[in-house]
C-alpha cells in the first residue's frame, strides 16, 4: 500500500522534475537558439533582457501568456484550440521513456531514473511521434487559412514521409541491443556507443529527426517566405506558445533520442549520468542550431527526394549489412 | 444602315450617324473636344482623328465629321492616327499653364484625360506660353481664360443651343478669346452649364471653387426638385455638406443641361440655421421626448375631439413615399386631408389638368424639342420651368413657330409670338388658334362631346382675334404641342388646352401636351392629395374652429407667412401644431412639436414630373451638420463618436408610418425599401414603378388612370368676365421669377447675388393712368397693416390691368398669396407724396 | 518692253488711267453679254465655259464651268454671285490691275456667270487695302446701270442682276469662299466645311457661285470668241487661255504680265521681268503666292501651267511669281511666310492656330541660330500633320516650309551648324 | 454718340438691304471714321444698328485688321511687312519710320498723328516696299521719300505740330 | 565510369561545399557583431529617408501647400486629409491640413505626388506617441520655415495664375497677356 502511494509520489516528483527541467531547458533553448543564431550571423542577439539577454526567456514568456488569444472568426474553433496542445502533449509524453540514468537507490529502494521503461519504449517513441503530425494537420486546417492549410498538408507528408526513415535507421539498433527498451538500449552500450559501429544509422537518423522536428532545412511547414508561418500562422498568444514549446521540447526529446541510441545515453565518465545526458544532449541541439545558421532551406521536392530516394534506401541496406554481420560475426 | 469596320469589328449603324459615335457604341471612346452630342460636331479641335483605310476619301480624317458609309474600314489606333492626335494634344498643350493643382476642374478635366491618354506627357515646345486676362462673368461661374484649349464648346452652347447672346469669341488666331464685351454677369439662367461643357477649366463652378475634388465626393444621380419638369442632375457632396450639381444626361427631359435654379438651388441643405434639432414649444430636446409628445398630443386630440378636427398639410416639395403615407394615414384615422398647400389654386388646375392629360397625348421635353409648333398657354418658361426655354429653343433652331399666350411680359432668347393675354381671354385664344387651323377638318368622327367641345370653341372663337402666321403655321405642322402653365390661368383652362390638344390630333398630325405643374411633385401631390379641400378652405376651417390639430409635412406656403397677425391669430386657434420640415419658418418656429425631416439628398424620394414620368434618388449622403460648421474655419473637432452631430432627422414619411402602426426595420436602408414596397403596393397606380427604388437614368413612365383620348369632357361654356377693363382695379398677381421665387432655391446663398430687386411690372397704359415712369419707387398698401415697398417696371409686352411683382417667400403677405389682389388705385402709392 | 503675245484681259490695260466703258465696249465689251442675252441659254453658257476647260484663277484651280453646274435647276432664289477680290495672298496684286485696267470686264464676267446660274445678286467682295478699286468699280457699276448693261431686265432681255461692292474688314482668310460667306453675311468668318457646298448652301442658305476676278474676266472672252479660242491661247497641251503673272522679287521689272498658259518661268523672269536685278542671281522662287512650295534653278526652266507645276509637285496658285536671289535668306524668308500666314490664321482648328506658330518658333530658333538637330524632323512630322487642319490655309502655309526642307535643308542646318544666319539680317 | 445725320445716313443704307448684319464692316468703317477709332460706344452703335447684339459686333471688330479697337492716329500708316517688302527693304522702312516717328510699331505719336501699324501683303509687291497711310498706298519708299510724305502730312495738320 | 567518377566528384564538391558553409558560420563565432546599438548609438540617415511628414515653405517663406488634394487622393491608407480655401490674394491654400500619423506608413507618395514641393518627408523618425490622438497632427504642427529638399522651387512662379505672386504674364516663361482688341494684326 505504502509502495503503492510511494510510487506514485515518486512518479509525480519525477514528471514534476522531468517537466520542469523540460519546459526551463526549452525556454533557454530558445535564448541559446537566438543567442548562438546571432552570432553565426556576426550578430549580437538578444541582449536587452538581463545580462546576455538571459532574461529573455521570461519576458517571451509573460509577453506569451499576456498577449490576445486571437481565434479567426471562420476557423473550427474546438480543434483549433485542441491542435497546439496535441504537438505540446505529445512532444513532452516522449520524454516518459528516456533513461536518465541508472536507477537510483534511496531508502532502500531502487528508484530507476526513467519515468517508466516501457520494454516497447521505441514503440511508443513512433507512436507519439506519428500523433504529433496530428496537431500539425489539425491545426493548419483548423485555422481555415490557404496557408496553414498548406503548411498543415506539407507538415503531415514531412512527417509521415521521414517516420519511415526514422523508424528504419533504428532497426541496426535494436538488433544490436536486441530490445526495444530504452533503457536496454543504453545499457547495451556500456562498452561503445552505437555511432562507432552504426554510423550511417545515426546519420540517416540524425537528418529523419531533424525534418520530424521540422527544424531549419527541413522548415517546409512553417516556410515563413511563402507561407507566412504555416500551420500557426493564425495562432497567438500563448497557443502560438504552445507550438513554440513543442518544437523546442521536441529538440530535446530527439536530442536525448540520439544520445540514448547512438552516444550510449547516460554512459561516460567522471560526470554523473545525468550530466552526461544532458551534455550529450545539449550538444546535439547546438548542432542543430549551426545547422540552422549554415544551409538553407530546402525545396519540397527535394526533400521528398531526399526522404524516400536516398534515407529510405539507405537505412535498408544498412538493416541487411548490419544483419549480415551480425549473423556472420555470430 | 451602313454597316462599317472599326478597329476589325463591324458594326451597322443608322444613317447619319457619325463615325465618333458608331465607334462609340462599339464602346471605342476616341478622343473629343469640340464635338458634344448636344452641340454636334464642327470639326475644330482636330483631336477625334482616325485613319480611314478605306472609304470615299482615305486617310486621316476627322471621326466626328464623317458620316458613316457602308463597307467604310476605319482604324483608330493606327500610327499616323495616333501620331496625330498626340500631335494635336501638344499644340494644345503649348499655351495650357501647368495650374492643375490650383485649378477646380482637376480631376475631373477632359483635357487631363486626354493629355494622359492621347501619350503627349513631357513639354517639347520652348516657347512661353500665351497668357489672357480673364473676366468677372457674375458670381456663379469663374473665368479662367488661360487654361483656353478653344473648343469653341461655350460659345457654341450658349449663343447657339441657348440663344443667348452676351458670350462670344473675339480676336483672332492664336489669340481668340471668349468672353464677354466686358465684365459682368452672364445673362443666361443656363450659363453653368458652361461650368460642364468646358472641356477644361476655363468655366468652373465658382459657389464651389476650391471646396473639394470630384474623387473626394460622395457622387449620385439625382433628380432636381426646383421645378416639376424633374430634370437629372449629378450632386456631389462633401463632409456633409452638399458641394455642387451638375446636369446630368436625361434624352426625355433635360438632355445634357441644366438651369442655373437648379444647379445653385441646393443650398437650404447646408444652412447654418437649418433646424437640425427636435424642439417641444419652441425648446430643443431628444428625439424620444419630441416622439413621445407628438403622440402624447395626437392621442389627446383624437380621444377628446373628433378625429376629424386633425388635418394634415402637405405640399408639392415632399416624396412620393411622404405623400401616400400621408394619404393612408389620414383614411386610417380618418383624420382631414391630405391637404395640398399649393399657391393661387394651383392644386385645382393641377388636378383638372391631370384629368385631361390623355396618355396618348403626353408630350415629353424631347418631344418638345422636336415639335414644328408649339403654343405655350399661361406659362412663363424662362420663370417657371427653365430648362423647358432650352427645348423651346432647340425647336425653334429647327424651325418650329412658337407662340406664348401669357399676361406676363414673357422674354424667350429667341424669335417667338407673344400674345399678352388677359387669364381670362386666355382661353378665348387658344379656342380661336384651334378653331381657325381646324376649320376645313373633317371633325365627324367626333364623339357628341366632341362635337359639343368643338362648337363650344367655335362660340368662344368669336370672341378673339389671333395673326393668321400661327393659324397657318399649326396648319402645316405635324407635331404640334400645346404647352400649358397651371399658375397664371384660370381654372378650366388646363382642361381646354388638354381638349385642344385632342382636337388638333389628327391622323396626319401627332400633337402633343404639355403642362407645366407647381412644384417637384406636383403631380404626385395632385394624386394622392384631397380634392375636396385645399389650403385656402383649411385656413377658413381652422378660423372656425373646425380643425384643431394641424399637422404641417414640409409645407409650402403657409409655412412662409412672415409675421402676419392674421396668420398668427389662425394659428393661436389651434390647439396643436406640429410641423415637420428641413426649413425654418414661422410656422415652424410656432410649433408645439417640430420634427426635423431629412432633405431628399439625405433621405432620397420618388417624384413624379409633369408628364407622368417617376424619378427616383437614392440617399446621397448621411446628413448632419456639415464640418465646416462644427468645425469652422478650421480642421473639424478631434472626436471618436458614433453619433453624427447634427443627423437626427428623419425622413418625413417615417413618423408618419409610426403612427400609422406600420413597424419598419429600424436599420436606414431597409427601412427605405420597405415603405417603397409600401408606397407602391398600395397604390395601383404606380405599379410600374420597382420596389428597388431604382427608376434608372430616364425614369419609369407611370400609366396615367385618365380617359381615353377620343372622350372629350364638357366644359362650362360661360367665361368669368371678372377682369373688367372699365373697373378702376389693378390685379396684383405674385409671379414666379427664374430666381428668388422658388422656396428651396431661394433660400440658397450662392443665388443671392442674382435675385433680381422685387419690381412691379406694369402696361405703359397703366402706368400713364397711374402717372408712374418707369424706375419710379412705389409703396403697395395691401391692408392696414402691410405695405410693399417696390420699383415700377414698365414692360410694353404684357397685358393691361395688372401688376406683377415676384412671389419672393420674404415677401409681408396678408394672404399667402393664394389668389390675385385687386388693388384699388389708392392702394398705390408712390414714394414721394401721392397719387396724382 | 512689248509682249509678243495677245493681251486678252489687258487689252485695255494703260499705264496712266482706267479704262472708260466705251473704250471697253471698242474693245469688244458687253458684245458677248448681249449675245448671250438674247441668244444663248443659261445652260449653254455654261457648256461653253465648261469647253473652254477654264481653270479658276484664285489658286485653287477648280474647273469655272463644272463649278456652275452645280447649281441645280430648280435650286431656290435668290441665288448669289460673289466676286472674290480679296486677294490678300502675298505677291500677288493681278486682281487690282486688272480691277484698274478694265473694271467693266469683271462687271461683264458677273453678269455672264449670274446668267448662267440665274442669280440675282452679284457681290463684289473686296479687301479694304483696295479701297481705290472699290471706289472704280462702285461708280463704273453705277454707269453700267445707267446704260441698262445691269440692274433690271438687262437690255431688254428680261434678266435682272444687281451687283454690290462689300469691303471686307482685311483678314487673308475672307479669300477662303466659305469663310468670305461668313464675312458676307457679317460673322466671324471662319471657314464653314462643305457639305452642303456654297453651290447649294452659301450665302444666307441660298446657292452660291464664287469666282476670282481673274476667272470673271475670262468669261466674257470665253462667250464671245469661243471656248476653242480660249484653249489654243495657251502654249501647252492641257493649259487653257492666257494667265495673269505678277512678278516681284529681285527682278528688274517686276509687276503684271498677260502671258499665255504654259510660259517658261525663264521667258517670264528673263524676257518680261527684264531679269534679275544686278548682282543677282536666281535662287529659288515662290510660283504662285505664299502658299506654294520653292521652285530651285533646277525648274528654271518650266511651263507654267496648272497641269506642269502639279505633275512636279508644285502649285501654280495664283500665279504669282516671288523671285528670291543668292543674298536672301531662304530660311528667313520662310520665318516670314509663317509669321503671316500664324497672324491671319482664324483660330478654328487647333492644327492652324497652334502648330503654325509652333512651327514659327522652331523656324525662327533655328534662323536665329538657336536651332537644334532634332527640331528639323519634328517640323517636317509637325508640317505634314498640319494637312489634317480644317480647311487649306494651313496645307498652304507649311507648303513653302516643307519645300525648304526639301530642297535647302543643308541650308538650314547649316544655321544650327553654325549658330547663326549666314546671310545677314 | 454719333451725329444725328450720321445715324441716320447709315440706318437707310441699312433699310436697304435684306439683312442688316451684312452691313455690318461698312457701318464699323463709318462709324471709324467719326470716332477714329472704334469705342466701347461705337460697338454698342453699330450693334444698336445691325440689329446684333454687342458681342457680336465685338467679334468681328477685333477680327479684322481695318477695324481699330484702340485708339489711332489722325494718319494710320500700315507697313507691309510680308515676304516681298520684307526682300526689298521693309526692316529699313520700318527702322527708319519709328526713328523719325519716335514710336515702335502699334504706337501712337504723342501729337497723335501718326500711329504705326505692320500688315500683311497689302498687293503692291511690284513697288515694294509699300506702306499705306490712311488706306492711300506708297511705293518703292526710300528713306527720303518717307521724309517727304510725313513732312507733307505735318505740314497739313499744323495744329498738330507742337 | 566516367559518369560514376563525375558524379562522386560532384558528391564530393557537394560536401566540401557544405563543409565549408559550416567553417564559415563557424568562425562567425569568434568575429566582433557588427550591430550597431540603436538607442545608444545613432547615426545620421540620409536626406531621403522616409519618415516624419513636413509641409515646407516657398522660398519667400509663404506656404507652399496649395491643397490640391493630390497627397490625400494618392495616400494608400487615407491618412491626410485637408480643405482647401482661397486667400484674398488668389492663392489657394489648406484652410486646415491634417496627418493621422497614427495611419501613415511612410510610403512617400504623398511627396511624389506632391506638385508643388509642399509636403516632404524627413528623416525624423522617432515618433512614437502613448495617445493615439497625438498622433494626428494639424498643420501647425506639420509646418516648418524652409523649402526642404526643393528650397528654390515656388510653384506660383510656373502656374500662370494671378496671385500677389504676379498678375497674368509675368511669371516664368510667360509671354504679357494677350490684348484681344489690339490694334496689331
Amino acid at each position: 500500500m505504502t509502495l503503492w502511494i510511494s510510487g506514485y509520489i515518486l512518479l509525480l516528483v519525477k514528471f514534476g522534475l522531468v517537466l520542469g527541467c523540460l519546459l526551463f531547458l526549452a525556454a533557454y533553448l530558445v535564448w541559446a537558439e537566438r543567442k548562438l543564431l546571432a552570432r553565426l550571423q556576426i550578430r549580437y542577439g538578444p541582449n536587452r533582457a538581463g545580462k546576455f539577454g538571459l532574461l529573455q526567456p521570461i519576458a517571451d514568456a509573460v509577453k506569451m501568456i499576456t498577449k490576445e488569444d486571437i481565434i479567426p472568426a471562420e476557423a473550427d474553433q474546438s480543434i483549433f484550440l485542441l491542435a497546439p496542445t496535441v504537438v505540446a502533449a505529445t512532444a513532452l509524453l516522449m520524454f516518459a521513456v528516456v533513461p536518465f540514468g541508472e536507477s537510483l537507490a534511496i531508502m532502500g529502494q531502487r528508484i530507476p531514473l526513467v519515468i517508466t521503461d516501457l520494454n516497447v519504449g521505441l514503440l511508443f517513441i513512433f507512436a507519439l511521434s506519428s500523433l504529433g503530425v496530428y496537431g500539425v494537420a489539425l491545426g493548419g486546417w483548423a485555422s481555415n487559412s490557404k496557408y496553414s492549410l498548406l503548411g498543415g498538408i506539407r507538415g503531415a507528408a514531412q512527417m509521415i514521409s521521414y517516420e519511415l526513415a526514422l523508424g528504419l535507421s533504428l532497426v541496426p539498433v535494436v538488433m544490436l541491443a536486441g530490445s526495444f527498451s530504452l533503457v536496454d538500449i543504453v545499457n547495451a552500450q556500456s562498452g561503445y556507443p552505437y555511432i562507432l559501429v552504426q554510423p550511417v544509422s545515426f546519420a540517416v537518423f540524425f537528418i529523419s529527426a531533424m525534418a520530424e522536428s521540422k527544424r531549419i532545412p527541413f522548415d517546409l511547414p512553417e516556410a515563413e517566405n511563402e507561407l507566412g508561418a504555416g500551420y500557426h500562422t493564425e495562432y497567438s498568444g500563448m497557443r502560438f506558445g504552445l507550438f513554440f514549446i513543442g518544437e523546442y521540447v521536441h529538440i530535446q526529446v530527439l536530442g536525448a533520442l540520439t544520445a540514448v541510441f547512438f552516444l550510449g545515453g547516460w554512459h561516460g565518465p567522471f560526470l554523473p549520468p545525468f550530466v552526461w545526458l544532458l551534455v550529450k544532449m545539449i550538444f546535439i541541439a547546438l548542432v542543430m542550431i549551426w545547422i540552422r545558421g549554415t544551409l538553407p532551406r530546402l525545396r519540397y521536392d527535394q526533400l521528398m527526394a531526399l526522404g524516400w530516394k536516398v534515407l529510405v534506401p539507405v537505412s535498408l541496406v544498412n538493416i541487411i549489412v548490419t544483419g549480415a554481420v551480425i549473423l556472420m560475426v555470430g | 444602315m451602313p454597316t462599317l469596320t472599326i478597329d476589325s469589328r463591324q458594326i451597322s449603324v443608322p444613317g447619319n450617324t457619325k463615325v465618333i459615335d458608331a465607334a462609340e457604341r462599339l464602346g471605342i471612346m476616341i478622343p473629343r473636344f469640340c464635338y458634344h452630342p448636344a452641340l454636334g460636331a464642327v470639326g475644330a479641335c482636330r483631336v477625334c482623328a482616325v485613319n480611314v483605310k478605306e472609304g470615299p476619301m482615305t486617310g486621316i480624317q476627322m471621326s466626328c465629321m464623317l458620316d458613316a458609309g457602308d463597307g467604310m474600314v476605319i482604324s483608330t489606333h493606327d500610327k499616323d492616327a495616333v501620331d496625330f492626335r498626340m500631335a494635336v494634344i501638344e499644340w494644345l498643350m503649348m499655351n495650357h499653364p501647368h495650374d492643375c493643382p490650383v485649378c477646380d476642374e482637376g480631376g475631373h478635366c477632359l483635357l487631363q484625360d486626354m493629355t494622359v491618354s492621347g501619350g503627349h506627357g513631357m513639354r517639347r515646345y520652348p516657347g512661353p506660353k500665351r497668357t489672357h486676362q480673364d473676366q468677372y462673368l457674375g458670381p456663379l461661374v469663374q473665368h479662367e481664360m488661360n487654361r483656353c484649349i478653344q473648343c469653341y464648346r461655350c460659345v457654341r452652347y450658349y449663343r447657339e443651343y441657348t440663344g443667348y447672346k452676351d458670350l462670344g469669341v473675339l480676336g483672332i488666331g492664336s489669340r481668340v478669346y471668349f468672353g464677354r464685351t466686358g465684365d459682368g454677369r452672364l445673362e443666361s439662367p443656363f450659363a453653368g452649364n458652361l461650368i460642364d461643357i468646358c472641356p477644361t477649366g476655363v468655366f468652373t463652378d465658382k459657389p464651389a471653387r476650391f471646396k473639394g475634388r470630384k474623387w473626394d465626393f460622395e457622387r449620385a444621380a439625382t433628380v432636381c426638385t426646383h421645378c416639376s419638369l424633374g430634370c437629372s442632375t449629378i450632386t456631389s457632396s462633401r463632409y456633409r455638406e452638399i458641394i455642387r450639381q451638375e446636369a446630368g444626361i436625361s434624352p426625355d427631359t433635360n438632355d445634357c443641361f441644366i438651369c442655373d435654379r437648379g444647379r445653385y438651388g441646393f443650398g437650404y441643405a447646408n444652412l447654418p440655421d437649418r433646424p437640425r434639432q427636435y424642439r417641444v414649444n419652441g425648446n430643443p430636446c431628444s428625439r424620444q421626448t419630441a416622439w413621445a409628445k407628438a403622440l402624447d398630443l395626437l392621442d389627446t386630440t383624437a380621444n377628446t375631439n373628433n378625429p376629424s378636427t386633425v388635418a394634415l398639410l402637405v405640399s408639392a416639395r415632399c416624396t412620393l413615399e411622404t405623400l401616400v403615407t400621408a394619404k393612408h394615414l389620414c383614411h386610417r384615422k380618418g383624420w382631414h386631408g391630405p391637404v395640398w398647400d399649393a399657391p393661387s389654386g394651383n392644386d385645382i388646375k393641377s388636378r383638372n389638368a391631370l384629368d385631361a392629360l390623355a396618355p396618348e397625348l403626353v408630350a415629353t421635353m424631347k418631344d418638345v424639342r422636336e415639335s414644328d409648333f408649339i403654343l405655350a398657354i399661361g406659362t412663363d418658361p424662362v420663370n417657371e420651368a427653365p430648362v423647358l426655354t432650352l427645348a423651346l429653343r432647340q425647336a425653334q433652331r429647327n424651325g418650329a413657330h412658337i407662340t406664348v399666350i401669357d399676361p406676363r411680359p414673357v422674354s424667350l432668347p429667341f424669335d417667338f409670338e407673344h400674345l399678352p393675354t388677359s387669364p381670362e381671354e386666355m382661353g378665348d385664344q387658344l379656342a380661336a388658334i384651334v378653331c381657325a387651323a381646324l376649320g376645313g377638318t373633317d371633325l365627324s368622327h367626333l364623339s357628341p362631346a366632341g362635337k359639343a367641345f368643338y362648337d363650344d370653341l367655335v362660340l368662344r372663337n368669336a370672341a378673339a382675334t389671333v395673326p393668321d402666321e400661327i393659324v397657318v403655321a399649326l396648319k402645316k405642322s405635324r407635331h404640334p404641342v400645346i404647352v400649358c402653365g397651371t399658375h397664371m390661368v384660370n381654372e378650366d383652362l388646363p382642361v381646354l388646352a388638354g381638349e385642344c390638344a385632342r382636337m388638333i390630333n389628327q391622323p396626319e398630325r401627332s400633337a402633343g401636351l404639355f403642362y407645366v405643374l407647381p412644384g417637384a411633385n406636383g403631380f404626385g401631390a395632385a394624386m394622392f392629395t384631397e380634392t375636396h379641400t385645399n389650403a385656402g378652405l383649411l385656413l377658413d376651417k381652422i378660423k372656425s374652429n373646425d380643425i384643431k390639430t394641424l399637422i404641417a409635412i414640409e409645407p409650402e406656403g403657409c409655412a412662409h407667412v412672415h409675421s402676419s397677425p392674421a396668420m398668427a391669430g389662425i394659428l393661436k386657434s389651434l390647439d396643436c401644431l406640429l410641423v415637420m420640415d428641413y426649413l425654418e419658418s414661422p410656422l415652424s418656429r410656432a410649433a408645439d412639436v417640430f420634427i426635423p425631416t431629412a432633405t431628399v439628398f439625405e433621405s432620397g424620394g420618388i417624384f413624379i414630373n409633369q408628364n407622368g414620368t417617376g424619378r427616383s434618388m437614392q440617399p446621397l449622403y448621411m446628413g448632419g451638420t456639415p464640418i465646416f460648421q462644427t468645425g469652422r474655419t478650421g480642421p473639424p473637432p478631434r472626436l471618436f463618436e458614433s453619433d453624427i452631430p447634427g443627423a437626427e432627422h428623419v425622413p418625413a414619411w417615417l413618423p408618419l408610418a409610426d403612427w400609422m402602426g406600420l413597424s419598419l426595420s429600424p436599420d436606414n436602408s431597409k427601412r427605405r425599401l420597405e415603405i417603397l414596397k409600401y408606397t407602391i403596393e398600395n397604390e395601383p397606380w404606380l405599379s410600374a414603378l420597382p420596389i428597388s427604388g431604382d427608376t434608372g437614368e430616364t425614369g419609369i413612365k407611370l400609366r396615367i388612370p385618365n380617359r381615353r383620348l377620343n372622350e372629350f369632357a364638357s366644359l362650362p361654356h360661360t367665361r368669368n368676365n371678372a377682369g373688367n377693363s372699365n373697373s378702376p382695379e389693378i390685379s396684383l398677381y405674385t409671379v414666379e421669377q427664374t430666381f428668388g421665387t422658388e422656396l428651396l432655391s431661394s433660400g440658397s446663398p450662392a443665388l443671392d447675388e442674382v435675385i433680381p430687386q422685387i419690381r412691379a411690372a406694369m402696361h405703359p397704359a397703366d402706368a400713364e393712368f397711374l402717372n408712374l415712369a418707369d424706375g419710379e419707387n412705389l409703396t403697395l398698401v395691401l391692408d392696414e397693416n402691410h405695405e410693399l415697398p417696390c420699383n415700377v417696371k414698365i414692360e410694353t409686352d404684357m397685358a393691361q390691368g395688372f401688376i406683377f411683382i415676384p412671389r419672393r417667400p420674404d415677401l409681408p403677405w396678408p394672404v399667402p398669396g393664394f389668389a390675385p389682389i385687386p388693388l384699388h388705385p389708392d392702394q398705390i402709392r408712390r414714394e414721394k407724396g401721392d397719387l396724382r | 518692253m512689248s509682249n509678243k503675245y495677245p493681251q486678252i484681259l489687258f487689252q485695255n490695260r494703260k499705264p496712266d488711267r482706267i479704262a472708260t466703258m466705251a473704250e471697253y465696249k471698242e474693245s469688244g465689251g458687253y458684245q458677248a453679254l448681249a449675245d448671250a442675252l438674247s441668244n444663248r441659254s443659261p445652260a449653254q453658257v455654261q457648256e461653253e465655259i465648261l469647253d473652254a476647260v477654264l481653270l479658276g484663277r484664285g489658286g485653287a484651280a477648280f474647273p469655272a464651268g463644272r463649278k456652275l453646274e452645280t447649281v441645280a435647276e430648280d435650286a431656290p432664289h435668290p441665288r448669289y454671285v460673289v466676286c472674290n477680290a480679296d486677294e490678300m495672298e502675298p505677291g500677288t496684286f493681278k486682281d487690282r490691275v486688272l480691277i484698274h485696267a478694265d473694271p467693266h470686264m469683271l462687271i461683264e464676267g458677273m453678269i455672264l456667270t449670274g446668267y448662267a446660274v440665274n442669280a440675282d445678286k452679284g457681290i463684289v467682295f473686296i479687301r479694304p487695302e483696295y479701297e481705290g478699286a472699290a471706289k472704280i468699280l462702285e461708280r463704273e457699276i453705277r454707269f453700267a446701270e445707267k446704260e441698262g448693261l445691269l440692274g433690271e431686265n438687262i437690255l431688254g432681255s428680261g434678266y435682272t442682276f444687281f451687283i454690290d461692292v462689300h469691303r471686307s474688314g482685311g483678314r487673308y482668310i475672307c479669300g477662303e469662299v466659305t469663310a468670305q460667306l461668313n464675312a458676307l453675311e457679317g460673322r466671324r468668318p471662319n471657314p464653314r466645311k462643305p457639305p452642303p457646298y456654297p453651290t447649294q448652301k452659301g450665302l444666307w442658305g441660298q446657292p452660291t457661285i464664287s469666282h476670282n476676278v481673274e476667272t470673271l474676266c475670262c468669261f466674257p472672252h470665253i462667250l464671245r470668241n469661243g471656248a476653242r479660242w480660249f484653249r489654243d491661247l495657251a502654249l501647252t497641251e492641257t493649259g487653257a487661255g492666257t494667265k495673269i503673272f505678277s512678278i516681284s522679287g529681285k527682278v528688274n521689272r517686276p509687276g503684271c504680265y498677260e502671258l499665255p498658259m504654259g510660259v517658261r518661268l525663264s521667258e517670264i523672269i528673263e524676257v518680261h521681268a527684264g531679269g534679275m536685278v544686278e548682282g543677282s542671281t536666281f535662287k529659288a522662287c515662290l510660283p504662285g503666292g505664299a502658299s506654294t512650295g520653292f521652285l530651285t534653278p533646277d525648274f528654271y526652266d518650266i511651263e507654267m501651267d496648272f497641269d506642269t507645276l502639279r505633275k512636279k509637285g508644285h502649285r501654280l496658285g495664283t500665279g504669282a511669281i516671288m523671285v528670291f536671289d543668292q543674298k536672301t535668306c531662304l530660311t528667313a524668308a520662310t520665318v516670314n511666310l509663317l509669321e503671316f500666314f500664324a497672324r491671319e490664321s482664324c483660330g478654328w482648328c487647333t492644327p492652324c492656330r497652334e502648330g503654325l506658330p509652333y512651327i514659327k518658333h522652331l523656324l525662327t530658333l533655328i534662323e536665329n541660330g538657336q536651332g537644334s538637330e532634332d527640331m528639323i524632323p519634328t517640323i517636317k512630322k509637325m508640317s505634314a500633320q498640319l494637312w489634317n487642319s480644317y480647311c487649306a490655309f494651313a496645307p498652304g502655309a507649311v507648303a513653302p516650309v516643307e519645300s525648304l526642307l526639301v530642297y535647302f535643308e543643308g541650308e538650314v542646318r547649316e544655321h544650327i551648324k553654325l549658330g547663326r544666319c549666314l546671310l545677314g539680317d | 454718340m454719333l451725329p444725328a445725320d450720321l445715324k441716320k445716313n447709315l440706318q437707310t443704307k441699312i433699310a436697304t438691304v435684306s439683312h442688316p448684319r451684312e452691313l455690318v464692316v461698312d457701318v464699323l468703317f463709318d462709324i471709324q471714321m467719326h470716332y477714329g477709332h472704334l469705342t466701347d460706344e461705337a460697338i454698342h452703335e453699330a450693334a444698336e444698328l445691325c440689329g446684333m447684339a454687342p458681342v457680336e459686333v465685338e467679334e468681328l471688330a477685333t477680327f479684322y485688321t481695318f477695324t481699330f479697337r484702340e485708339p489711332v492716329g489722325k494718319y494710320v500708316i500700315h507697313v507691309c511687312d510680308s515676304v516681298v517688302c520684307w526682300m526689298n527693304g521693309y526692316q529699313t522702312i520700318r527702322e527708319y519710320l519709328c526713328s523719325k516717328l519716335n514710336i515702335n510699331m502699334g504706337e501712337t505719336t504723342p501729337d497723335g498723328l501718326f500711329t504705326l501699324i505692320p500688315v500683311c501683303c497689302i498687293g503692291y509687291c511690284d513697288r515694294s516696299p509699300a506702306i499705306l497711310v490712311n488706306r492711300k498706298v506708297h511705293g518703292s519708299l526710300t528713306p527720303a521719300k518717307l521724309d517727304q510724305l510725313i513732312e507733307k502730312i505735318k505740314m497739313e495738320n499744323p495744329a498738330h505740330v507742337e | 565510369m566516367t559518369e560514376i567518377q563525375q558524379k562522386n566528384i560532384s558528391i564530393l564538391t557537394a560536401i566540401t561545399a557544405i563543409g565549408q558553409g559550416f567553417a564559415t558560420t563557424f568562425k562567425h563565432l569568434f568575429r566582433k557583431p557588427i550591430t550597431e546599438q540603436y538607442p545608444e548609438e545613432k547615426r545620421e540617415l540620409p536626406a531621403r529617408s522616409r519618415a516624419r511628414i513636413v509641409l515646407t515653405r516657398d522660398p519667400d517663406g509663404r506656404e507652399r501647400c496649395v491643397a490640391c488634394y493630390l497627397c490625400s487622393a494618392v495616400c494608400p491608407v487615407s491618412c491626410i486629409s485637408m480643405q482647401s480655401a482661397e486667400k484674398p490674394d488668389g492663392r489657394r491654400y489648406a484652410a486646415w491640413f491634417r496627418i493621422n500619423f497614427g495611419r501613415c506608413i511612410y510610403c512617400g507618395l504623398c511627396e511624389e505626388a506632391c506638385p508643388t514641393s509642399a509636403i516632404q518627408l524627413t528623416p525624423d523618425f522617432e515618433n512614437c506617441r502613448r495617445d493615439i490622438l497625438t498622433l494626428v497632427y494639424e498643420k501647425e504642427d506639420l509646418q516648418v520655415d524652409h523649402g526642404g529638399k526643393d528650397a528654390a522651387y515656388n510653384f506660383y512662379e510656373y502656374a500662370g495664375v494671378a496671385t500677389d505672386e504676379g498678375p497674368k504674364g509675368s511669371h516664368e516663361k510667360e509671354s504679357p497677356p494677350v490684348n484681344v482688341r489690339s490694334n496689331m494684326p
